[in-house]
């Protein structure tokens, strides 16, 4: 019978077995700044395929900004992005998009107009193409894709267990709730890399716990690369394979959960040694 | 209270996703196109139709194409009535160029004309917003129209200046010209009303709408997840402009007979803005209920007195109609800024709990 | 033993027709005549996932022959684990068509309760709802050495265990239909294997959550449950368009019959919620025709109702009060058919608009034909409120033992305090301890691996004791007084029943649970366990600030609201001779909630009488040697089963007694 | 036709320099009388965030209620002081009864509730004083009428009108006592605090109401001071509505909030309007001064989204 106690679960990047495992993202050198000040100072990390990737640091430390960077709404001033092997040249946002990048906000950014159905909807955009005179007749091929991508949709839903507020317009959803319906949004538009900017910001302990349970079955469910960005050094830990530590926009460490721990750099940071 | 929906349950998303959804509200839209289809032509007189239903009708159409470029794309617009303008004058043109086309073709046609334009003046949108946006949509209103005084090949060189809508004919029907029977217009008006109502209602609950909305609750996380601003937001003017243009030329064609560049002055615009607003921003139910607010209540007011037995001087009634109206509009504007179409939901809702308060 | 109850079955097992005498059988038939109606929904994502019968025969068969070739056999045992969900019902039916016999356990039970059954029922297979109740399982693997495969319906987070011995339910199928397609035969051979089944052969077996004790298992033959299944359809008229909701325990016989048992021989379709939090919208959505459910949902919805409307706007309640009273005086006598002032019948048409339509709208019953109230006694009341409002709600006298039916109330022939007359082929008679005994044809085979229990509960001669003491009034209806063991009498010899006083106290919406003493004793005392939603909505309204359950029930003014209520029920009690005896003198409020984590419930919420004596034996003392207040400790247990220990000093309060003489003369006045 | 664009005009500028010079100075004064209008929305704008559409009624109501007070009788001066009440009445009226209950609500309903305002103003202001045109009453408030002409070169002549010459003097000091009002009354101080934020201001211990109470009333008085000029060159009807539309243009080009923006942005588009219409007009057959200061704006604004001394928005998320 002991047959059937589980194994350890294996993070995808372990479980494809090819040894070294493939770079999906590698940011070299990157600087940004706005007008004189600096956001970022040459920093360089990468994120492996599979892996949970936590870019923390103490506040005003560029964890946006990078992430900005990323997914093209900024463009540094010097630095190359990789992406799956070739530099990335100067981009729209929305081309991170059809990359294969999405992202949820710090504070949250959702359609407050709609339903957290259409919000999820949303997500589906780019996979959506009925052009305009199949939308406007709607029966027939607008519709089936609707349906068809609705059934996703709703995968999501059940997933992320938000049946009970299918229909209710997101404006009236609790915080907590709120960050759940974006991370569903984010996840309908099946990404490669998933940008996540402080996801368990403002949560109470347990919508915490949720949240992370939530981070980690997104990792091993679809195996989606993840990079996110939190200040609570707790849930970082307990959540990601490697982390990057920021601190005034310039890298401090770089590795293992526990060995960034030790490192007496961040410990600094964190307990605000003046520079 | 007349929403008992228990029992009304939903065994394929093509049920779920239809537009009305729950059974009540299917009864309620069939009775009122059957009171717009049978009751009103079988009851109404000659000038309830030509001073209320068909105006009604039209404005309603453009509301809602205003409706569709700021209620669901959130890009503030003061150009209606000049985009209504062109497409009156394209109508016109192309009856005069076409004479044997069908005028109701030609007046679906003549909205291209418009769209091209909308699409045209949407361009700054990309990099203006809001307020800004709102003033340089003026250039459009105040060019246009001086398009429409200056340059006489619109109004084929005739004397008045204005364009006068030809006689034609249609399966023996008078359709347009001042012979033209007022139950024929409302027909034609109410049938094309109408269709274009359902057919943006289905643009809206689809990929496209939802593009329009996502830009307007949020443009840069829409942006972030793969929408194109400048397509998005143009497609929203086109279509807009299409529309707005459509219910031009219907003015026009099916209402005054003759027009002139004042016809589709900003007075216009503010007019259907008002509608939208009024109405409730991001809702085609909306327009129709801001339309007939804000283009029926004046019709109102000028018959009270006269009704009230006081006689007084004709345009002292126009200057008090202007001033209850923006003060109504302030009113309204106070009590639910998200209109009338706010107003009906929170009723709804109210039915739908009956008896308990939520 | 097993053999001479199967032959004193065989009598009325010609009761059932030939070729539909087990549930297979049936399926096969229904797949026949029913072929496309709706036989199961599930809402399931944000839509009602439907089947027809055809359709269920066809996963039935699969999912069967996948069980076979895992190794299933006849007379295997297999566990169905986990809340209502088509799939788990027909595992039970796919296990029957190959002679196996499930055994539902309550999902939510503590683990070595769970484990207890499972061992005790030697089970081979478990089929359960999804990681959680899988995790569950292989903690108690050592407890359940028979245990050979777990199959399970929700994949998420199992995708990395080592599934050797784990399977999901539609792989299981998958290989089902692919044995099928390898050869065109196996069909067939399926189906003549179901046919060798007969009507007395066990078709389930349940588990009694024993008020004391360990659970037994209530072998249950087919014969047993489409008996009383069909007995059941007939009494209340109920065919193939019917439309249920299967939400409780699918453990309980209730649930069993209600959803398996008469579904399947009236072939009416079963509709299973999202989730249990989505219940109330769901209910609404499919508002079933026939309803059942036990007192405390028809409790907790009127509350909700009461709640609400404190709420609601003036001239709204104004409206909900007025059309409510014209309900009390006339709604019951127009469903009971009976003759009205024609005022009065506009009135209520009236309020069937306003109000009574749309409460029974919110509820999700508009459609309700019948319904069944049963399991404990429910508040006069209520049951009112309910039936004013134009609802059939009835209640009936059941166990598990007897296949639910034992007695039921006939359309017209309602009655608060009475449980009804005996069901179709129901022989009813009261010992002469007082004890209600019945024979039917819904009796049970017998207790599993408990011949000693079997015969103890069951005579030879097919009669079973329920272990209820109770009366047959001159009407032919019968009228449950207690428990027959719980029946006592105070040292001065008057009579005293305990559920008899408790149920009194509990029809006040303020009160949740209470807890009698008083048998051998000199006067009774009473526990009180006060509703949190109840009390806490007063306590909003007028401004009365708590921070716990415990402050709350401590509160001044919450025991001057009890002591009302307990003065009323001691006005009652003196009216009625058998009880007047047995008023109430002393009484206190409990500072925790009875909960069955703890062992205070049973987990149909029953109250453990014996439990809660030993648990809080400080707190009787104190009821008895007249002390005003009393310092205890309590260990609790939360929900995520850490334990942890309350402190609280609970006040204990006298009450006056009303003497039989003077309270007739108050209801005189 | 390429010549007709870009030579000819030039040519002429320098053929007829008196000509150029009088065309300049029409811009200027039309250009003045627009940054008063804009200014009127700038003071209203930074203050409470609201786009005051009826700023352009404002002027015509102001004007109209003005002469509309002689006619009845009324002493110049007198009529004058009363115009200044009413115009302080208004801007009560419109604090009490427009903004506070619409505080916090988005810029479009606001914008709404002006151009309801302005519905009201219209209907109102021709209900009292009735529909048609009117003299503005220049003599009898003591402005200058009448002209002066200067020879320029031999046979140049630029005529000046005195009444525009008063009115760039009088919006010259109009500014001053604004910018002083602005930088050293305590008010004025505050209002400069709640144009940066709400919660400062309040810190300061003047409410919101007040404020916007005291702004509105400014721009009323601003609005008066330019129906005076305004009447005074052509005459005072609800015709001025579309003249009013002006001030967008100007805001466009200065930005919202800033004075001195609105007084270049006026200056350009006067300029700029009369300009083109005089030289570049006649080939497309003339008027084009009605929507030339729009187009203006709009290619402007493609280049500088923020306006002249708005400052740079950079996008967060």
């Amino acid at each position: 019978m002991n047959a059937f106690v589980a194994d350890k679960a294996l993070t995808p990047a372990e479980a494809d077995g090819s040894g070294e495992p493939e770079t999906l993202l590698r940011v070299d050198n990157v600087s940004l700044a706005f007008g004189g000040v600096k956001a970022i100072t040459d920093i360089s990390f990468d994120i492996r395929k599979g892996e949970i990737r936590a870019i923390i640091g103490p506040n005003g430390a560029g964890k946006t900004s990078m992430l900005n960077v990323i997914n093209g709404f900024y463009h540094p001033q010097e630095g190359t992005i990789t992406w799956r092997g070739t530099v990335r040249r100067k981009m729209k946002p929305y081309e991170a998009a059809s990359q294969g990048i999405a992202r949820t906000f710090q504070n949250v950014a959702l359609f407050k107009g709609m339903t957290t159905l259409d919000n999820i909807m949303s997500g589906r955009s780019l996979k959506m193409h009925r052009n305009f005179f199949w939308q406007v007749l709607w029966r027939g091929p607008a519709e089936r894709e609707e349906i068809e991508h609705r059934k996703k949709v709703e995968e999501i839903i059940d997933f992320l267990e938000i049946q009970a507020i299918r229909k209710t317009p997101v404006g009236r959803l609790p915080y907590g709730l709120q960050k759940r319906v974006e991370l569903g949004r984010a996840l309908a538009m099946e990404p490669e890399l998933l940008l996540l900017d402080e996801p368990m910001a403002g949560m109470n302990l347990e919508e915490k716990e949720d949240m992370s349970r939530f981070i980690i079955d997104v990792n091993q469910e679809f195996g989606t690369t993840i990079a996110l960005i939190e200040h609570d050094m707790g849930v970082v830990m307990d959540l990601s394979d490697r982390v990057v530590v920021l601190d005034y926009g310039k890298k401090i460490a770089d590795g293992p959960p526990e060995e960034v721990q030790a490192s007496q750099a961040v410990i600094d940071a964190y307990l605000g040694v003046s520079h | 209270m007349f929403y008992r929906e228990a029992g009304q349950f939903k065994t394929s998303y093509k049920a779920d996703q239809a537009l009305f959804p729950i059974l009540q509200d299917r009864i309620g839209i069939a009775a009122i196109l059957l009171i717009a289809f049978v009751v009103i032509p079988a009851f109404a007189n000659d000038f309830f139709l030509t001073s209320i239903m068909i105006p009604f009708l039209i404005f309603a159409l453009a509301a809602i194409g205003l409706n569709v470029l700021t209620g669901y794309c959130g890009q503030l617009s003061l150009g209606t009535g000049a985009f209504m303008g062109v497409g009156a004058y394209a109508a016109y043109k192309l009856t005069s160029i076409f004479p044997d086309a069908n005028v109701i073709v030609m007046v679906l046609v003549s909205g291209v004309f418009s769209a091209a334009i909308g699409a045209v003046f949407g361009l700054p949108s990309l990099r203006i917003k809001g307020l800004y946006l709102a003033v340089t949509t003026l250039a459009a209103q105040f060019f246009l129209e001086w398009c429409f005084i200056r340059i006489p090949w619109l109004y084929n060189y005739n004397s008045s200046g204005a364009i006068e809508v030809p006689r034609r004919e249609m399966f023996g029907f008078i359709v347009t010209g001042a012979e033209a029977l007022p139950i024929t217009r409302y027909f034609v008006v109410l049938c094309i009303t109408a269709g274009i109502a359902y057919l943006m209602a289905n643009v809206l609950r689809g990929r496209i709408g939802r593009s329009w909305m996502m830009i307007r609750d949020m443009d840069i996380a829409a942006e972030l997840m793969g929408v194109r601003p400048l397509q998005t937001k143009l497609m929203a003017f086109a279509v807009s402009s299409y529309i707005c243009g459509v219910a031009g030329a219907m003015m026009v064609f099916f209402w005054l007979n003759a027009a002139e560049p004042s016809s589709y002055s900003i007075r216009l615009s503010f007019q259907i803005l008002f509608m939208v607003i009024l109405g409730g921003l991001g809702s085609l139910g909306g327009a129709f209920m801001g339309a007939a607010f804000i283009w029926i209540l004046p019709v109102l007011l000028k018959f009270v007195p006269g009704a009230l037995g006081i006689d007084i001087a004709a345009e002292t009634v126009e200057h008090a109609t202007f001033m209850i109206v923006g003060a109504l509009i302030i009113f309204f504007l106070i009590v639910e800024p998200h209109g009338f179409a706010r107003l009906w939901q929170i009723a709804k809702q109210k039915l739908r709990v009956w008896p308990f308060p939520y | 033993m097993l053999q001479g109850k199967k032959r004193h079955m065989v009598g009325s097992a010609s009761a059932s027709p030939r070729g539909k005498d087990t549930f297979p059988k049936i399926l096969l038939h229904n797949a026949r005549v029913f072929g496309n109606r709706t036989a199961f929904r599930e809402k399931d994502f944000g839509i009602w996932q439907s089947w027809t019968w055809s359709g269920v025969s066809e996963e039935i068969r699969a999912f069967s022959i996948g069980l076979q070739s895992l190794g299933l056999k006849a007379g295997d045992k297999i566990a169905i684990v986990g809340a209502n969900r088509p799939r788990l019902y027909w595992a039970m039916v796919a296990a029957q068509a190959i002679g196996a016999v499930p055994v539902p356990v309550y999902a939510d039970s503590v683990a070595e309760e769970m484990a207890y059954v499972l061992g005790h029922a030697e089970v081979a297979f478990a089929i359960v709802e999804d990681q959680e109740q899988v995790d569950k399982l292989l903690s108690m693997s050592d407890e359940v050495p028979s245990l050979k495969h777990v199959i399970y319906d929700e994949v998420r987070g199992l995708r990395d265990y080592d599934h050797t011995h784990l399977h999901s339910y539609a792989s299981v199928q998958d290989k089902g239909r692919a044995l099928q397609a390898q050869s065109a035969s196996l069909k067939g051979e399926w189906e003549q294997g179901l046919a060798t089944g007969k009507g007395s052969d066990i078709a389930v077996m349940l588990y009694t959550s024993g008020t004391t004790g360990r659970p037994k298992g209530v072998m249950l033959s087919f014969d047993n449950l489409v008996i009383s299944g069909r007995n059941g359809n007939d009494f209340d008229h109920l065919d193939e368009t019917e439309e249920v909701l299967a939400y409780l325990p699918m453990a309980w016989i209730g649930d069993h019959v209600f959803s398996l048992a008469q579904a399947f021989t009236a072939g009416y379709c079963v509709n299973c919620p999202e989730s249990m939090d989505t219940i109330d919208v769901d209910r609404r959505e499919i508002a079933p025709t026939y309803f059942f459910a036990p007192p405390r949902v028809f409790e907790t919805m009127l509350t909700m109702i009461m709640v609400n409307m404190e709420d609601a706007g003036r001239t709204k309640r104004a409206m909900f009060d007025t059309f409510m009273d014209v309900a009390r005086k006339v709604g019951e006598k127009i469903l009971n058919g009976e003759k009205v002032a024609l005022k009065d019948r506009l009135l209520y048409r009236l309020g069937e608009f306003f109000v009574y339509g749309p409460l029974k709208n919110r509820m999700g019953l508009t459609r309700m034909k019948v319904g069944y109230t049963a399991g404990e006694a429910i508040g006069p009341e209520i049951f009112q409120f309910y039936r004013s409002l134009g609802l059939n709600l009835k209640q009936l006298y059941g166990q598990t033992e007897a296949s639910v039916y034992i007695t039921l109330q006939p359309d017209g022939e309602i009655f608060g305090d009475t449980v009804g007359k005996p069901a179709p082929d129901v022989e009813l008679k009261i010992a002469e301890s007082g004890e209600v005994m019945y024979r039917s044809p819904g009796v049970f085979v017998g207790y599993f691996k408990n011949d000693e229990a079997t015969a103890s509960t069951k005579t030879p001669d097919g009669w079973v004791h329920t272990g209820d003491a109770g009366i047959i009034a001159d009407n032919g209806h019968l009228k449950i007084i207690d428990r027959a063991k719980d029946v006592g009498r105070l040292t001065d010899g008057a009579l005293f029943a305990p559920k008899y006083i408790e149920n009194k106290l509990k029809f006040f919406p303020n009160i949740k649970e209470a807890v009698a003493f008083g048998h051998e004793r000199d006067r009774v005392g009473v526990f009180v366990n006060i509703d949190l939603t109840a009390v806490g909505s007063w306590a909003e309204r007028n401004n009365v600030n708590y921070a716990s359950y415990q402050e709350l029930a401590a509160h001044p003014d919450v025991y001057a609201m009890i002591e009302s209520h307990v003065d009323q029920v001691n006005r009652d009690l003196a009216r009625e001779p058998m009880m007047a005896g047995a008023q109430i003198r002393r009484f206190l409020i409990l500072h925790k909630e009875l909960d069955a984590d703890d062992g205070e419930l049973t987990r149909t919420q029953k109250v453990r009488r014996s439990f809660i004596a030993e648990r809080y034996g400080p707190l009787i003392e104190a009821l008895y040697d007249g002390s005003a207040t009393k310092h205890v400790r309590t260990e609790v247990t939360y929900e995520d089963g850490r334990k942890g220990v309350l402190e609280a000093t609970v006040e204990i309060r006298d009450m006056p007694l009303h003497d039989a003489g003077k309270s007739f003369q108050e209801a005189a006045e | 036709m390429l010549y007709d664009i870009f030579i000819d005009p030039f040519v002429q500028m320098y053929d007829m320099p008196d000509f150029f010079l009088q065309v300049l100075w029409e811009g200027f004064v039309a250009g003045i009388l627009y940054a008063l209008i804009a200014l009127g929305f700038v003071l209203i704008f930074k203050a409470s965030g609201v786009f005051n559409f009826a700023q352009g009624i404002m002027v015509v109501f102001a004007g109209l209620t003005l002469v509309g007070l002689h006619e009845n009788g009324v002493p110049a001066y007198l009529a004058l002081i009363l115009t200044i009440g009413v115009m302080a009445v208004l801007a009560y009226g419109v604090e009490r009864i427009v903004m506070r209950p619409l505080v916090n609500q988005p810029e479009i309903i606001l914008l709404m509730a002006t151009i309801g305002l302005t519905y009201f103003l219209v209907g109102f202001g021709e209900f009292v004083f009735g529909g048609e045109p009117k003299q503005m009453i220049t003599e009898e408030l003591g402005l200058p009428t009448g002209s002066t002409a200067f020879e320029i070169g031999e046979r140049g002549l630029i005529i000046l009108q005195h009444i525009d010459i008063a009115a760039a003097v009088i919006a010259v000091v109009m500014v001053i006592a604004l910018a002083i009002f602005f930088n050293k009354t305590r008010i004025g101080r505050a209002l400069r605090a709640v144009a940066d934020d709400h919660q400062a201001a309040l810190s300061v211990g003047i409410s919101l109401n007040q404020i916007w109470a005291i702004v509105w009333f400014a721009a009323g008085l601003v609005a008066l001071a330019t129906g005076i000029m305004w009447g005074a060159r052509s005459d005072v009807s609800f015709a001025l509505e579309i003249v009013a539309f002006k001030a967008l243009p100007v805001l466009i080009l200065g930005g919202f909030t800033s004075i001195p923006g609105a007084i270049v942005g006026g200056l350009i588009i006067g300029f700029g309007e009369k300009i083109g219409e005089l030289y570049w007009g006649g080939l497309v057959g003339g008027g084009v001064e009605s929507w030339l200061a729009y187009i203006i704006a709009l290619i402007f604004l493609l280049f500088r989204p923020q306006g002249l001394f708005g400052e740079r928005i950079i996008e967060r998320i």
